[in-house]
């Protein structure tokens, strides 16, 4: 993997390398979805000109719900015919408080999946080289190419200084 | 850092000390000191609890652990059952009561007398016989009194259940020893096979 | 058709002798507390004898009630217990479960009878005193609840030894220790489900009313109210 | 270098991320003081712990607990600081909703009292047991017994809530410590560096990154507040579901919740003025945000009353003996002190404080909620024990008075408190740099919104220090 990137201090000359990139992309023979954009603080991927973020992850977090639940009550209920013992006249497998262990389990499923679904679709924990700068803990907001010929390099790292990048670098692992 | 270790000692300290149960009598606020008549007149030699007496033991409770007892004597309960002795020969409680009980040493004494005298093992029973002192049998299958098990023999008996059940073979044994957990998942099974009482109290009160 | 054990305890004939308590600590293995914990409330007594008094001096009555758990048929001490170490079984009791118990001490609270007991401490008795301990009832431990179990250990020897003899346990063979003792006939016993038994009778008379029973906890002891 | 870099690297103002740094000031440095106050709350620590193997040892009688007061201090710790867990997540979970922008300096410091408050008072119940070292009795696992916990007790249902609401919390706390994480790890030296590029799971910050985040944690503010709204419910459950004279109210679960507010609330401003003053956050932590949480205080403060007066006043007029018993005792007869000081520090003392903008300063906000926090207890231990002591049969009426066990085992929790806190400002920056950073720069959704004329008069403008200033 290598990568040419340029740091930027602030969000306009960002969006304008961002623009730019995708100009050139076709002359220089890559893909707009390999611009790289990594930011100390959310950006707004309209206002930045990339491609709008979607994911699925509030209705993946429902259906850990439905399964949270469902595993709460079939837990409830199924405890509680394992060794049948009444107590104090309700009958051995009461829906009130069972639906009040379903109801905390519905909660426990959602929150556990929505943690799984971030760590998932973020694709974290990943500790191997990526296209990261120090730099981007600064504040600087990294922008640049990954993974695109070698020979466009000089062109590219033109292009990220007329739009006001800092420094620019090249990244690359062996 | 020093607070978690700090955390992580006290876990284990509550962990052992809880387990033993020390002696009421020396707890604060409790009965400490209020001197009772018995103990003034020197009749009492101490206090019963039902605590445990030693960290260990606790420990081994708490986690279902029984050790091998060692026996005084190497009985031998192959070559009984081999002459023809029955387990009710000697247990006669299990028929009747709750306990399957140890027959005393004049009963062993009455076959004894005359039978095997020259085993050095037999000559031990004969040392207590002349001493006049019961043997000091350990017992093999137990519970720990924190279990609060009530097991009476007699209905499992009558109910045919075979003594094998639960003690194994010991027609293949010498000295006998724990054969199964006897832990409430054995019992249940059981119980629930022959579809008898699974009702709590039944065992425990 | 399955027992329900039940009990009538005739307020008229109650003299408030206490032979009862007394009794029922000897059968069951209740440790004394000790004067300095008993007065902190920490005594233990499964069955109590409550007194009161009525009308002002000189014409004052003395009233008893003896007062064992109720076992009530709608326990609220059952379903707060996160272990089951208080449930109810099949003969009608409220059972508690010594070694199931961890000692939340919510069915105490739950009671509306205060007819449950915490172990403070260890149960202790002055050698050689243990030699009188009750080898049918287990002894307790400390952090464990306790409570009346309408001597149930007699109940289970009594159909043991009816099963042995191959007859049905006859009406009056099992009575609890407070019963047994009671030199007034105070105490009643028996099978509410058999309509023969003489607590069944007992039961249905007119006098018959129910400790606090307006909290909805059916117990399965009935007061006959006081005539005199 | 090139010329072209160096150029671009002097034009660079000097001053861009102060805002970083003196946000991780107090995490990369430590003041002998600040080891000082943790040895001394260790200590305090210590010593509850000490009471608690004690206790274990000897059993529970050795606390002030009788026969028919079963539960007492304990209990009342655990509602209360379960109560105060109440501060965190359902306070910055609606106003993350909310989209409040005064919130971002907040919600970290409130996020962080709810995790330790919950588990300080999630152990409560352990400390509280009879044999305590078989409390995993209440966890739902196969065993050789066959048996099972017993899913209708409503202490079954404080541990599901517990642990549902633990675990929501931690989340909510912890992933958006992520991304100041990775800030971290690329700031620190050392062991920490490595413990951070743990921790950071390897974050970079691409717009993937960040929108996964914005909704992950969209989502857990959806769902911890009906979890934060069900907790405390379950707890007032525990008194709520037994036939005992005014503990059987079906008021108990917006009651209890609206107290859990109140002293969450009181506890946050407390604790925000604390790390003010000893982690100098004067410019992030500012006024106007003691402002607003004063006006919540001040609403939670008179929705108490009205709860208090609901419960009451229905349990005079009913007039049922056993519940009247109950209620003379604690506002007439042995409990009178406790309960009118109860009633002047939730009530007759803070309101005016509150109520007064003069009044409603970063000093009255914390005199009220101190006086709040010490309410609230006294409510929860008024709760838990007049009922129990009068309880139906008179002849069985009792007497409470808490042991040195329990009210060492009580500082010690309180002494916890600011303990797990300072370290946790030690190893997380306490404001959330990356969320107020963002603030720096008007959202477009936000700001499509706003009128041009009234962007200007924004309130919020001034609550971010200026860079350069």
């Amino acid at each position: 993997m290598n990568a040419i990137y340029g740091l930027f201090p602030d969000t306009d000359s960002a969006r304008r390398a961002v623009k730019a990139l995708g100009e050139v992309s076709r002359r220089l023979r890559f893909q707009p979805r390999q611009i790289v954009v990594v930011s100390q603080e959310p950006l707004d991927d309209r206002e930045m000109g990339l491609p709008r973020q979607h994911t699925w992850m509030p209705w993946i977090a429902a259906c850990g719900g439905i399964v949270g639940g469902t595993a709460g009550y079939a837990l409830a209920a199924f405890t509680q015919r394992t060794y049948p013992l009444p107590t104090g006249g309700m009958p051995v497998v009461a829906l009130w408080p069972a639906s009040v262990v379903t109801y905390e389990f519905t909660m426990l499923g959602a929150i556990l999946t929505t943690i799984v679904a971030f760590l998932a679709t973020a694709r974290l924990p990943r500790y191997g080289q990526r296209v990261y700068d120090a730099a981007v803990s600064d504040g600087m907001i990294l922008v640049g190419v990954a993974d695109s010929d070698v020979n466009a390099w000089r062109d590219l790292e033109e292009t990220l200084y007329e739009q006001g990048a800092e420094r620019v670098r090249q990244f690359s692992t062996a | 850092m020093i607070f978690l270790a700090a955390l992580l000692v006290a876990g284990l300290g509550v962990l052992g000390m809880a387990l033993v149960k020390a002696d009421t009598r020396g707890a604060p606020g409790s009965v400490a000191g209020e001197s009772t008549p018995a103990a003034a007149s020197g009749l009492s030699s101490g206090v019963f609890t039902p605590a445990h007496r030693t960290l260990l033991e606790a420990m081994e409770d708490y986690f279902d652990y029984f050790p091998t007892p060692v026996q005084p004597i190497a009985f031998n309960h192959k070559i009984h059952i081999a002459k023809g002795m029955k387990c009710l020969s000697c247990h006669a409680g299990a028929a009747l009561g709750p306990q399957a009980g140890i027959p005393s040493v004049t009963f062993c004494m009455a076959c004894h007398q005359v039978i095997a005298t020259n085993n050095p093992e037999i000559q031990k029973l004969a040392s207590y016989a002349a001493e006049g002192r019961e043997v000091p049998w350990q017992p093999v299958n137990w519970f720990y009194p924190a279990a609060h098990v009530r097991f009476w023999h007699a209905p499992h008996i009558r109910a045919g259940v075979d003594c094998t059940t639960c003690h194994g073979n010991v027609s293949q044994q010498t000295v006998a020893v724990r054969q199964s957990d006897l832990n409430m998942h054995f019992c249940l099974s059981c119980h629930r096979e022959k579809e008898v009482s699974v009702d709590c109290a039944t065992c425990h009160d | 058709m399955s027992r329900r054990w039940g009990m009538v305890i005739d307020l008229d004939r109650c003299t408030g002798c206490e032979a009862c308590v007394v009794a029922c600590s000897a059968e069951n293995n209740i440790a004394t507390a000790g004067e300095s914990q008993a007065a902190k409330g920490r005594a233990i007594h499964w069955i109590r004898v409550e007194r009161s008094w009525e009308g002002e001096f000189p014409n004052v009555r003395v009233r008893f009630r003896p007062v064992p758990c109720q076992q009530c048929d709608a326990a609220p001490c059952e379903p707060v217990c996160p272990t089951y170490a208080s449930y109810h079984n099949a003969e009608g009791l409220n059972a508690q479960v010594y070694n199931r118990c961890i000692g939340t001490r919510y069915c105490a609270n739950a009671c509306p009878y205060t007819g449950r007991f915490f172990n403070w401490f260890q149960p202790s008795w002055d050698k050689p005193l243990q030699l009188q301990l009750n080898p049918d009832v287990s002894i307790r431990e400390a952090g464990v609840m306790e409570k009346c179990t309408f001597c149930y250990q007699r109940a289970l020897v009594a159909e043991s030894q009816a099963e042995a003899e191959k007859r049905p346990l006859r009406d009056g063979e099992v009575s609890p220790a407070c019963v047994q003792s009671c030199p007034s006939g105070a105490m009643v016993f028996g099978d509410l489900n058999d309509p023969a038994s003489a607590v069944s009778r007992l039961a249905g008379l007119d006098r018959g009313v129910k400790l606090l029973e307006e909290v909805g906890t059916f117990p399965k002891i009935t007061y006959l109210a006081r005539e005199s | 270098m090139t010329t072209r870099e160096r150029q671009r690297l002097e034009a660079a103002p000097q001053d861009r991320d102060r805002l970083t740094r003196d946000l991780l000031r107090p995490v990369l440095h430590t003041s002998p003081r600040i080891y000082l106050t943790m040895m001394a709350l260790g200590a305090f620590v210590l010593a509850g712990l000490v009471a608690f193997v004690y206790q274990a040892y000897w059993g529970m009688g050795v606390s002030g607990l009788n026969r028919p007061v079963f539960w007492g201090f304990y209990i009342t710790n655990f509602v209360f600081w379960i109560g105060i867990s109440h501060a965190g997540t359902l306070i910055s979970a609606i106003l993350r909703l909310a989209n409040a922008r005064w919130r971002r300096p907040v919600t970290r410091c409130a996020e962080a009292i709810t995790v330790f408050a919950l588990v300080i008072g999630a152990s409560f119940p352990i400390i509280h047991l009879g044999r305590p070292w078989l409390f995993f009795w209440l966890i739902p696992y196969p065993s050789e017994r066959g048996i099972w916990p017993n899913f209708r007790s409503p202490l079954l249902w404080d541990f599901c809530a517990i642990t549902t609401y633990l675990t929501g919390s931690l989340a909510f706390l912890l992933l958006p410590i992520i991304p100041d994480w990775a800030t971290l790890r690329d700031r620190a030296i050392g062991w920490r560096k490595k413990l951070y590029r743990v921790l950071a799971l390897g974050w970079r910050g691409t717009p993937r990154e960040w929108h996964r985040l914005e909704m992950a944690m969209r989502i857990m503010a959806v769902v911890i507040i009906p979890v934060a709204v069900s907790v405390h419910t379950i707890v007032s459950w525990d008194f709520a579901m037994v036939p005992v004279p005014m503990w059987h109210s079906t008021v108990f679960g917006p009651y209890f919740v609206a107290g859990a507010i109140f002293s969450g609330i009181a506890a946050l401003i407390i604790a925000m003025a604390l790390l003010r003053k000893i982690l100098h956050l004067e410019e992030y932590l500012k006024p106007i945000h003691f402002d607003h949480l004063g006006k919540l205080l001040l609403v939670m403060s008179l929705l108490w009353v009205y709860f208090i007066v609901a419960e009451r006043l229905t349990v005079w007029y009913g007039n049922a003996t056993p519940e009247v018993a109950v209620l003379l005792a604690t506002q007439r007869g042995k409990f009178l002190p406790l309960f009118w000081t109860m009633v002047c520090c939730n009530f007759l003392i803070p309101f005016p404080i509150l109520a007064i903008k003069r009044l409603r300063t970063i000093t009255g906000t914390v005199i009220a909620s101190s006086t709040i926090v010490v309410g609230m207890w006294l409510e929860r231990f008024l709760i838990v024990v007049p009922s129990l002591e009068f309880k139906y049969l008179p002849f069985s009426w009792g007497n409470y008075r808490p042991s040195w066990v329990e009210i060492t085992i009580t500082l010690a929790t309180f002494a916890a408190m600011p303990l797990l806190y300072l370290l946790f400002v030690k190893f997380v920056p306490i404001i959330s740099m990356w969320e107020l950073k963002g603030g720096e720069h008007p959202e477009p959704a936000a700001a499509a919104e706003l009128a041009p004329g009234h962007e200007a008069s924004d309130p919020w403008e001034g609550t971010l220090p200026s860079a350069g200033s």
